[in-house]
């Protein structure tokens, strides 16, 4: 119920944002669109719990902006020089994150960040694969993501 | 007279509704039709000996100038009473000739409308209305033909009938037209006022040419003859009615009726001279190679018919009287002898002539009937067919120079028709009765008096030439633009060369009744020349036209799709081509016209020449797809660049969705072969290439046209102030062409119906095999 | 500029009828979607190309103000692209389904429809 | 140099680079994923020149563009790796 | 696609898609957009909902078969094109406006409801196509 | 007058296919609805046609705005006969395909995208737009694409795939003549454009649009050498879809030539030269392409193109004389053409089979269906006084007026040959003793038809045989309203004022 | 100075973009580039979406500007993990130098129903699906 309401008012926000006219009208007419929107959506899946986290996530989304520029420096030093100095592998990284929410957000800050992208998650949800370029040692590759981003979303959560 | 004409269709429509009950006494009872119209003409034959013509008009079409305008003159008068006085023997004949017949109410349905149409086409005065009727008797002749439809010999005749006689019809047709269009009017008698102009008229010449074709077709003159002895597939009483006495003369009708029109000239005259001469004896001669009765009379009538045609060409004043005269004769010894053959036929069931014999012993009247048309056929005094004959020598012999010939060639004719005469009408009643047909019976009064009546017609009228002379060849001759007075029938001339001529021709023909026995070793030997008659020519021609059609077919139709794409795209290249280059404006580009090339423009022209290159060079599917879609975003960065924000979103949408829908199907598509070879591929890449480059240059000539924009302004100015928009691409799409969209979305809807019902709908398999 | 896109059109032309003389019949439909293409450029061209504004009154005005890009030719390229595509989605199915039922690739071999019988 | 020439004269030219670079990737392939990755960069960037055309021609509409390239573009993507998936598992 | 990371974006993916295009629908009069592509955007965020769960997810989100759209849509067009007929007694498809502008919108006429038509129809097109070709592929 | 009648058939038509995809699925109820809404189709289009043959040519505005700034429908004598003919047509056949198409076939969708494909035909006939014209020809086509491959038969679909792809040639060459006809006056409007095209200072251009939209109709009407996907599919489609096609579709081509020649573009020498040696090559094409057919349908697909020569012959010659013949040929043979594909449809149904080698006995079996039959097939011929034997009297007329003797020989030979034809056809279909009838599993023959649906597929043949009759026995009156078109025709000011009041 | 930083951030936004292309070309298998492009384009845009609504300075532009980055930030990863995942399962060769790989055989143990590829069918679906 209160992430339906999330959400809506999310989406309320969303729509008086894309036409740029704060009149009350506006966001009533706002409110309504995107409260009929969900029903017609979600009135018939019973899962509907994906929504708690979006505000979160907004914020989450400027916090790994620093992250993404300093990938791109490795990026513009990888592909301008001339020989590749890479050692790419894929790594099966165990996951403690369970929601696929949670999963979908890992696996998008792991390939915004340096090096790395996230090619896979087992079906099980219990292991993510991971391409990265640099792979000097296996064990701390997975420990820098579990200790950096899974910790922080599953911090995220609790809140 | 419309009551007259119309009362054989009514009669017929009847007989549709009614047919069932139409059996036995019914049957006889409708030649009640016949005969009352019989009388009705005979009432007229006093008012028209004395020179009246009688008219009557009833709008039909007047914007064709088609009018049902009925006028009875002594032709037509001749003919009518012909229809209708030998329709009302054959009507009573056939009501015991097809007792049992499962169809005879059909049977005299068809007789309905024929004699109908008969009468409609002697009594037109329009030459539209003739027309029409000429071609309803061929339809229902057809129909007569095919009478005995389960026979293929029967549907094949009936389908060669009616092409040769449809063929002529066409070319009545062009003629009818081509005649009205010079003289400004389809009445027949308004053009007799129109002779010298129609003379002098550029297309003289193509008329009768054309109406000539009509009434030869009709009248089954070589080399079209040959349709008329197969007709006689058709049931006897048919043949004796249409293919004997009144249909085939349509075509004599014809040319006698323009006689006064077109005739006396030299073409005109020569050509029918020619014509008929040649059918005459063509045909005359064949009668001596069959054996089956009605063959021997089908080529007899084609001579009397070719006879007939050369009369009207000879165009004399006695040409023209023993026209009418032999029309007459003819008339009634030929349907006699056909309706006696039909008794024969009937009772002893083969009209084989060589098996037959000694009839006389057991039907006697019809002995008669054949004897005395056989003598009337023959020209033997005193019957009709002496003074026929008579007529027709003094006819040749006043020919001048060519009187010589022209008079051998009838006389040889004239014997052959003696013999055709006596072997149908004596042979099968001479001599010894075969075992075999002992126990023929008698037939029934109702079937052999018709011919008894027409044979002993064929007598008295010999007797009393004046019964004919006055009521009716007279006012035939003047109907024809002759003087009706000029020659008299008698039956005796005193001694002179005709008389002559005449015993000649009895000497020879008795010479060659008696030398010359039918025999199927004839018939085999003549056999032997099929191979050049104009049937065979005919239908080899047909043959070969129908090899030469499914080829044509073929190379056209040849199945393959590209090839189809090629043709049609050459068309365009070549005449639009031809078009754009042969004009008078010439190709010219005023470079300066254009505007600048910017580098980003650059660019993206070439991400989509190269998109191009790289979905026509792809050896994959999937790749030419990527193509596409790196094509469509190209254009719709275009249309960005361009200001055309909607469209750079829905070609961005729709590309899009092209893709998804492509990724979808594609498993399920065909492999990407390119099986062609390379020479296939260069002409195709000319064919195209030369297409493209046509359009670039027709696009590039186009913009240095000046441009109106008056209507585009016009949404511009207006969106807002009168349409509340301001996206005027949107309004438009929504407003001011809003029912192009309206019709749009429901474009969309039938392809989307049409993808489901495509998809998900499976016939069963034995739903597949109704094809419905 | 003119003298490029022309150009561009006629050989979008050229590859749409040369695709359609293919005898796969997966180019068949790809010849189909470029020619499509080819028309609606030619539709954009012939409107007459013009560098200005979009055809969209600006928010505080009634009128135009600028020059403007004629939005007619845009309109009717619009309705003819979505029928366009309506028609390219029922071609692919066509062929999926006449790919199955006739079990061709190859175009040459659907000729049967026309053979005399 | 003014701001518009800037982008006129110096980043567009670089896009568009960048644009004919990828598509060479495009040409080469070698295979399809390549491809695939080609088309989506190029939409990418496509959004990128939409968001400099908008600066240039001063309407903001164009972003609108912008966003739609971006919000279906992806679809593209998606369904170019649902067939290879399909394919893979026939 | 078996893939969690499709099918938890594609969910966010579906409202938000949903709310751009009845934006997009909505601003049709005045700026770029209008019924197509804002029919075009909707089908397709349903079309990626799609790819990332089983088709039969997706149609549940639909009380009846999406094909129905097409009906209503065209009714709802002819009905904004007959009104003004009966109404007012102009021409087919005449342009009928409320006399206030609402605010968002703008004005509201029956070419609005003429684009919500045309915006129903696109939606219904669109699904029913994608639909029934991937249920038989 | 209320202008918005003009809009009539195509509301009429829109609210009934709307209303018939709602009943999607619900067969009976669809049936009964199909024909209801034929029936007051027939019924708008017949008071259209009254009144606009009283009041003279009209027009209105779709959504208000004056020509040439909206989109006009424009009802002269021309199109309100298409249209009364359209409604006739599918009248009969809405009645006929309830029986005769099979459930399947009829569970999806057939009769919404009937009468969508009548909608079509309505608006072509009335609209006054050049593109608008497009749209409603996209629907059309579109339509007929979805019933002609209704049911997914390998035939059907291989039929499809030629008849689509020519089609969609068609189109595009039309939509490319749109683009250089838009380029080089910036109208659309067809009133409008006779005086904008008039202005058009390069004549060469003008005449290469002309070549384009005569191309794009071309195909469309099956002229030579255009014609290849009409004998590739109209066989494979039901009876019911073929009669409507074969009635309907390529008549709109032509009448679109017809709109665009005596408006927009005129018959110059090189175009004359091309109109009569197609319309010659057609009469040549499909005379001789049908007379070695032996499937009962594709012999007439053949002949279906062979006639369109006599129209296009019109056309080409281009007198009021010509075009009245022209005229009268439409009316006559959209008619006769529907009925002759019902007419097939039944034998069918009575025989189970197409080939006319295993046909015959139907004149022993069913003698007053015969006679019946006999109407359209002599009819077909013009046979006098049938209906097609008038036109020909006009075109042949015309043919001396304008010196086309080669026309008029071309006139004599197809008409030869179509005799021949039909001749042929009566011999083998109906008087041969036929063969046994195949034994089709599920197969409802005519015979075992319960009565009222007999009714139902008897019925419309003997509606069209009856217009038939009345075409060729009241010919006075079809020519008076031929010669009416043909007159509004060859002088447009009535139609561009009826449009553009202030010229 | 508002010009100036819109300069700025077109040029690294830009520069990211090209080095994305050039990326594209050079690394030399298909995981590497997308490694490589999926950052480098997002950002590249990203800036230049950002320079565009400070040009602009009005809400409604700026929030949709951000929405559109949201969504690129949202759909970029996606896209690089599906590509990246089709690219495994139809076997796409890896560069040589790529030493560990511990997802071989993953999608056989997961679903059982396509097992890791043996032998690079690469060219197989170039050549032999068409
Ligand atoms: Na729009
Ligand atoms: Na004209």
């Amino acid at each position: 119920m209160q992430n339906k309401f999330l959400t809506n008012i999310f989406l309320t926000f969303l729509w008086v944002a894309l036409t740029g006219a704060f009149y009350l009208s506006n966001i009533i007419f706002g409110f309504v669109l995107s409260y009929f929107l969900l029903w017609i959506i979600f009135s018939r899946t019973p899962n509907n719990q994906y929504f708690k986290f979006i505000p979160k996530v907004i914020a989450f989304v400027f916090f790994f902006l620093y992250e993404l520029i300093k990938a791109n420096f490795q990026v513009a030093y990888e592909v301008m020089t001339p020989h590749h100095n890479m050692k790419p592998g894929i790594i099966a990284v165990p996951l403690d994150v369970k929601s696929d929410i949670q999963i979908t957000l890992l696996a998008n800050l792991i390939t915004l960040t340096p090096g790395s992208f996230s090619l896979d998650v087992s079906e099980d949800k219990s292991v993510m694969f991971v391409h990265s370029m640099y792979i000097k040692d296996r064990e701390s590759f997975i420990a820098g993501i579990k200790n950096g981003f899974e910790k922080r979303i599953l911090e995220l959560n609790e809140s | 007279m419309l009551i007259a004409v119309l009362s054989g269709f009514i009669f017929s429509l009847f007989l549709v509704v009614f047919g069932k009950f139409f059996k036995g006494r019914f049957s006889l009872a409708a030649s009640i039709l016949p005969l009352s119209l019989f009388i009705y003409f005979c009432s007229f034959l006093g008012p028209i000996s004395s020179g009246e013509i009688v008219s009557q008009f009833h709008p039909w079409v007047p914007s064709f100038g088609l009018n049902l305008s009925f006028t009875l003159d002594g032709l037509s008068l001749l003919f009518a009473l012909l229809i209708t006085g030998i329709g009302f023997l054959v009507f009573v004949y056939a009501a015991t000739y097809l007792k049992e017949h499962q169809y005879i109410d059909r049977f005299y349905g068809y007789l309905g409308i024929f004699m109908g149409a008969m009468l409609g086409l002697v009594l037109s005065d329009n030459l539209l209305s003739l027309f029409l009727f000429w071609e309803l008797t061929s339809i229902s002749s057809f129909f007569l033909i095919g009478f005995n439809n389960t026979s293929s010999e029967s549907r094949k005749s009936a389908v060669l009938a009616l092409t040769i006689t449809g063929t002529g019809g066409f070319l009545f047709l062009a003629g009818a037209v081509l005649l009205g269009w010079v003289s400004g009017t389809f009445s027949m008698t308004e053009m007799l006022t129109m002779r010298e102009a129609l003379h002098g008229s550029d297309f003289y010449l193509l008329i009768i040419f054309l109406l000539m074709g009509a009434a030869f077709t009709k009248s089954a003159q070589f080399p079209f003859h040959f349709w008329l002895p197969g007709a006689m597939k058709a049931p006897t009483p048919v043949s004796a009615y249409l293919h004997s006495a009144t249909m085939v003369k349509a075509g004599i009708y014809l040319l006698l009726r323009f006689t006064p029109i077109l005739g006396n000239h030299e073409v005109w005259n020569t050509t029918l001279i020619i014509v008929g001469g040649i059918t005459m004896f063509y045909t005359a001669f064949h009668t001596l190679f069959r054996t089956d009765l009605k063959s021997i009379l089908a080529y007899s009538t084609v001579a009397v018919l070719g006879l007939l045609v050369f009369l009207t060409g000879l165009g004399t004043q006695y040409a023209l009287t023993a026209a009418a005269v032999y029309i007459v004769v003819h008339a009634l010894y030929k349907a006699a002898l056909f309706l006696s053959t039909g008794i024969i036929d009937h009772q002893t069931g083969t009209r084989d002539v060589t098996r037959l014999s000694g009839l006389r012993k057991v039907m006697m009247p019809v002995a008669v009937a054949g004897v005395l048309a056989a003598i009337s056929s023959a020209g033997i005094p005193p019957t009709i067919g002496f003074l026929g004959k008579d007529l027709v020598y003094e006819a040749t012999l006043g020919m001048g120079d060519a009187a010589i010939y022209l008079t051998i060639l009838v006389l040889f004719t004239n014997v052959l028709i003696l013999y055709a005469g006596f072997v149908a009408g004596i042979r099968p009643f001479s001599g010894k009765l075969p075992d075999n047909l002992q126990k023929i019976k008698m037939p029934g009064p109702l079937l052999w008096v018709p011919p008894v009546l027409l044979a002993v017609l064929g007598l008295l009228l010999g007797i009393f030439p004046a019964l004919l002379d006055a009521p009716i060849v007279r006012p035939v001759v003047e109907a024809v633009g002759g003087d009706g007075a000029a020659v008299q029938l008698k039956l005796w001339h005193g001694f002179n060369t005709v008389l002559a001529l005449s015993g000649l021709t009895l000497g020879l023909g008795f010479l060659l009744y008696f030398i010359i026995k039918p025999s199927q070793g004839k018939v085999t030997a003549m056999g032997r020349l099929e191979a050049i008659s104009p049937k065979n020519i005919a239908l080899n021609f047909g043959n070969s036209f129908t090899r030469f059609s499914s080829a044509w077919t073929g190379v056209f139709q040849n199945g393959f799709l590209r090839n189809y794409v090629v043709t049609i795209v050459l068309f365009l290249v070549i005449l639009v081509g031809y078009s754009l280059f042969s004009g008078s404006e010439g190709i010219v580009i005023d470079w300066r016209s254009l505007s600048k090339l910017t580098f980003y423009e650059i660019a993206i022209m070439s991400l989509m020449f190269m998109a191009v290159l790289f979905i026509v060079a792809s050896r994959s599917r999937l790749n030419a797809v990527v193509g596409m879609g790196v094509l469509g975003y190209a254009i719709c960065l275009l249309f960005v660049i361009y200001s055309a924000p909607d469209l750079a979103m829905t070609q961005f949408s729709i590309d899009t969705l092209t893709v998804i829908l492509f990724v979808l199907v594609l498993a399920r598509l065909p492999k990407y072969l390119e099986p062609s070879n390379h020479a296939r591929k260069l002409r195709d890449g000319v064919i195209s290439g030369s297409f493209g480059l046509l359009l670039a240059l027709i696009a590039l000539e186009v913009l240095q046209e000046p441009v109106n924009k008056e209507i585009s302004e016009f949404y511009a100015e207006n969106a807002y102030v009168l349409a509340q928009g301001k996206n005027v691409v949107n309004v438009i799409l929504v407003d001011f062409r809003g029912a192009d969209t309206w019709i749009e979305i429901t474009v969309l809807t039938a392809a989307a119906l049409g993808v489901f019902s495509l998809m998900k709908l499976r016939l069963k398999k034995d739903e597949r095999r109704i094809n419905e | 500029m003119e003298l490029i896109l022309a150009l561009l059109i006629g050989v979008l032309y050229a590859s749409g009828i040369y695709m359609m003389l293919r005898r796969s019949l997966v180019k068949l439909i790809v010849g189909i979607i470029l020619l499509g293409n080819a028309v609606n450029l030619l539709i954009f061209l012939l409107g007459r190309i013009t560098k200005g504004e979009p055809p969209i009154i600006p928010g505080d005005s009634d009128v135009f103000l600028q020059a403007y890009t004629d939005p007619l030719p845009q309109a009717l390229i619009l309705t003819a692209i979505v029928i366009s595509f309506g028609l390219q989605s029922f071609a692919i199915v066509l062929v999926k389904r006449a790919h199955k039922m006739v079990k061709a690739d190859d175009l040459d071999e659907m000729n049967t429809t026309d053979a005399e019988s | 140099m003014s701001l518009e020439d800037y982008l006129y004269f110096v980043i567009l030219p670089v896009l568009a680079i960048s644009v004919i670079l990828i598509f060479i990737r495009l040409l080469k392939g070698p295979s399809i994923p390549d491809r695939v990755v080609a088309v989506d960069l190029l939409v990418t960037i496509g959004i990128g020149m939409t968001a400099v055309y908008s600066i240039l021609s001063g309407h903001s509409t164009f972003l609108d563009i912008g966003l739609l390239f971006g919000l279906i573009g992806f679809l593209g993507t998606v369904a170019y790796s649902s067939y290879l998936e399909k394919q893979k598992k026939k | 696609m078996k893939t969690i990371i499709l099918r938890a974006a594609s969910n966010y993916m579906l409202p938000l898609l949903l709310v751009f295009s009845v934006f997009i629908l909505l601003r049709g009069h005045y700026l770029p957009g209008g019924g197509f592509v804002g029919g075009l955007v909707a089908a397709m965020a349903f079309v990626l909902h799609a790819f990332a769960n089983k088709l039969e997810t997706t149609k549940k989100l639909f009380r009846m078969h999406p094909g129905f759209l097409m009906p209503f849509g065209l009714t709802l067009a002819l009905l904004s094109g007959l009104m003004p007929m009966i109404i007012e007694e102009s021409s087919f498809l005449t342009a009928m406006w409320l006399s206030e502008a609402l605010p968002a919108i703008g004005a509201v006429g029956t070419t609005l409801f003429f684009d919500i038509g045309v915006y129903l129809v696109v939606v219904g097109v669109t699904l029913t196509i994608i639909f029934t070709i991937s249920e038989s592929s | 007058m209320n202008e918005n009648i003009i809009f009539y058939p195509i509301l009429v038509q829109m609210a009934f296919a709307i209303l018939l995809m709602f009943l999607w699925m619900r067969v009976e109820w669809q049936k009964w609805v199909s024909i209801i809404g034929s029936v007051l189709n027939l019924v708008v289009a017949s008071s259209l046609f009254a009144i606009i043959l009283r009041e003279g040519t009209t027009s209105v505005q779709a959504g208000g705005w004056e020509a040439p700034f909206g989109i006009s429908f424009v009802a002269d004598a021309l199109g309100v006969t298409m249209v009364l003919l359209t409604a006739i047509v599918g009248l009969a056949v809405s009645i006929y395909s309830g029986v005769s198409v099979n459930r399947a076939r009829l569970k999806f969708g057939y009769f919404p995208i009937l009468h969508l494909l009548l909608l079509g035909l309505n608006g072509a006939f009335l609209t006054g737009d050049i593109f608008n014209l497009y749209v409603w020809f996209e629907i059309i086509i579109i339509s007929s694409f979805v019933l002609l491959t209704i049911g997914g038969e390998k035939a059907q679909l291989e039929g499809a795939v030629k008849y689509f792809t020519l089609n969609f040639l068609a189109s595009m060459i039309f939509l490319t003549a749109i683009a250089v006809l838009y380029g080089l006056t910036g109208s659309l409007n067809m009133a409008d454009l006779v005086a904008k095209m008039a202005a058009v200072e390069n004549r060469t251009l003008v005449q290469v649009n002309a070549l384009l939209f005569l191309i794009g109709f071309g195909i469309k009407s099956a002229l030579f050498p255009l014609y290849f996907w009409l004998p590739a599919s109209y066989h494979t489609a039901p009876s019911a879809v073929a009669a409507i096609f074969g009635g309907l579709l390529t008549k709109v081509g032509v009448y679109a030539i017809i709109r665009m020649f005596t408006l927009i573009f005129e018959v110059d020498s090189l175009i004359q030269i091309v109109l009569l040696s197609t319309a010659v090559l057609t009469f040549f094409s499909g005379a001789i392409g049908s007379l070695v057919q032996n499937n009962i349908r594709k012999i007439f697909s053949y002949l279906i193109i062979c006639h369109i020569g006599y129209m296009i012959a019109g056309v080409g010659m281009m007198t009021q004389v010509a075009l009245a013949g022209a005229i009268f040929y439409l009316i006559h043979d959209i008619v006769v053409k529907t009925n002759l594909f019902l007419m097939t449809g039944l034998i069918y149904k009575m025989k189970g089979t197409h080939s006319m080698r295993k046909l015959g006995d139907l004149y022993a079996e069913y003698p007053l269906l015969s006679l019946l039959f006999a109407i359209p097939l002599f009819s077909l011929v013009g046979i006098p006084p049938l209906s097609g034997f008038w036109p020909k009297l006009s075109l042949i007329e015309a043919g001396f007026d304008t010196e086309s003797y080669w026309i008029i020989g071309a006139i004599l030979f197809s008409s030869l040959l179509t005799l021949y034809i039909v001749v042929k056809f009566w011999s083998e279909v109906f008087w041969k003793p036929g063969e046994q009838l195949p034994n089709i599993k599920h197969f409802r023959y005519f015979r075992k038809l319960k009565k009222r649906h007999k009714w139902r597929l008897v019925a419309p043949v003997v509606f069209l045989s009856l217009i038939s009759l009345y075409i060729g026995f009241g010919a006075e009156s079809v020519m008076e309203l031929s010669n009416r078109i043909s007159d509004e025709l060859m002088d447009p000011q009535h139609y561009i004022e009826a449009v553009l009041p202030s010229t | 100075m508002i010009d100036t930083l819109i300069a700025i951030l077109a040029s690294i936004g830009t520069l990211f973009i090209l080095f994305a292309a050039i990326g594209m070309l050079r690394m030399p298998d298909i995981y590497l580039r997308l490694a490589v492009t999926t950052k480098a384009a997002t950002l590249g845009v990203g800036l230049l979406l950002v320079s565009a609504a400070i040009y602009f300075n009005d809400l409604s532009t700026t929030t949709r500007v951000f929405a559109v980055i949201l969504f690129i930030l949202l759909t970029a990863p996606v896209s690089a993990h599906l590509i990246g995942r089709a690219a495994y399962i139809i076997g796409n060769k890896m560069w040589e130098k790529t030493h560990t790989d511990e997802l071989e055989g993953g999608y056989e143990w997961h679903s059982g129903k396509y097992g890791a590829p043996k032998k690079p069918i690469d060219q197989e679906i170039e050549e032999g699906e068409d």
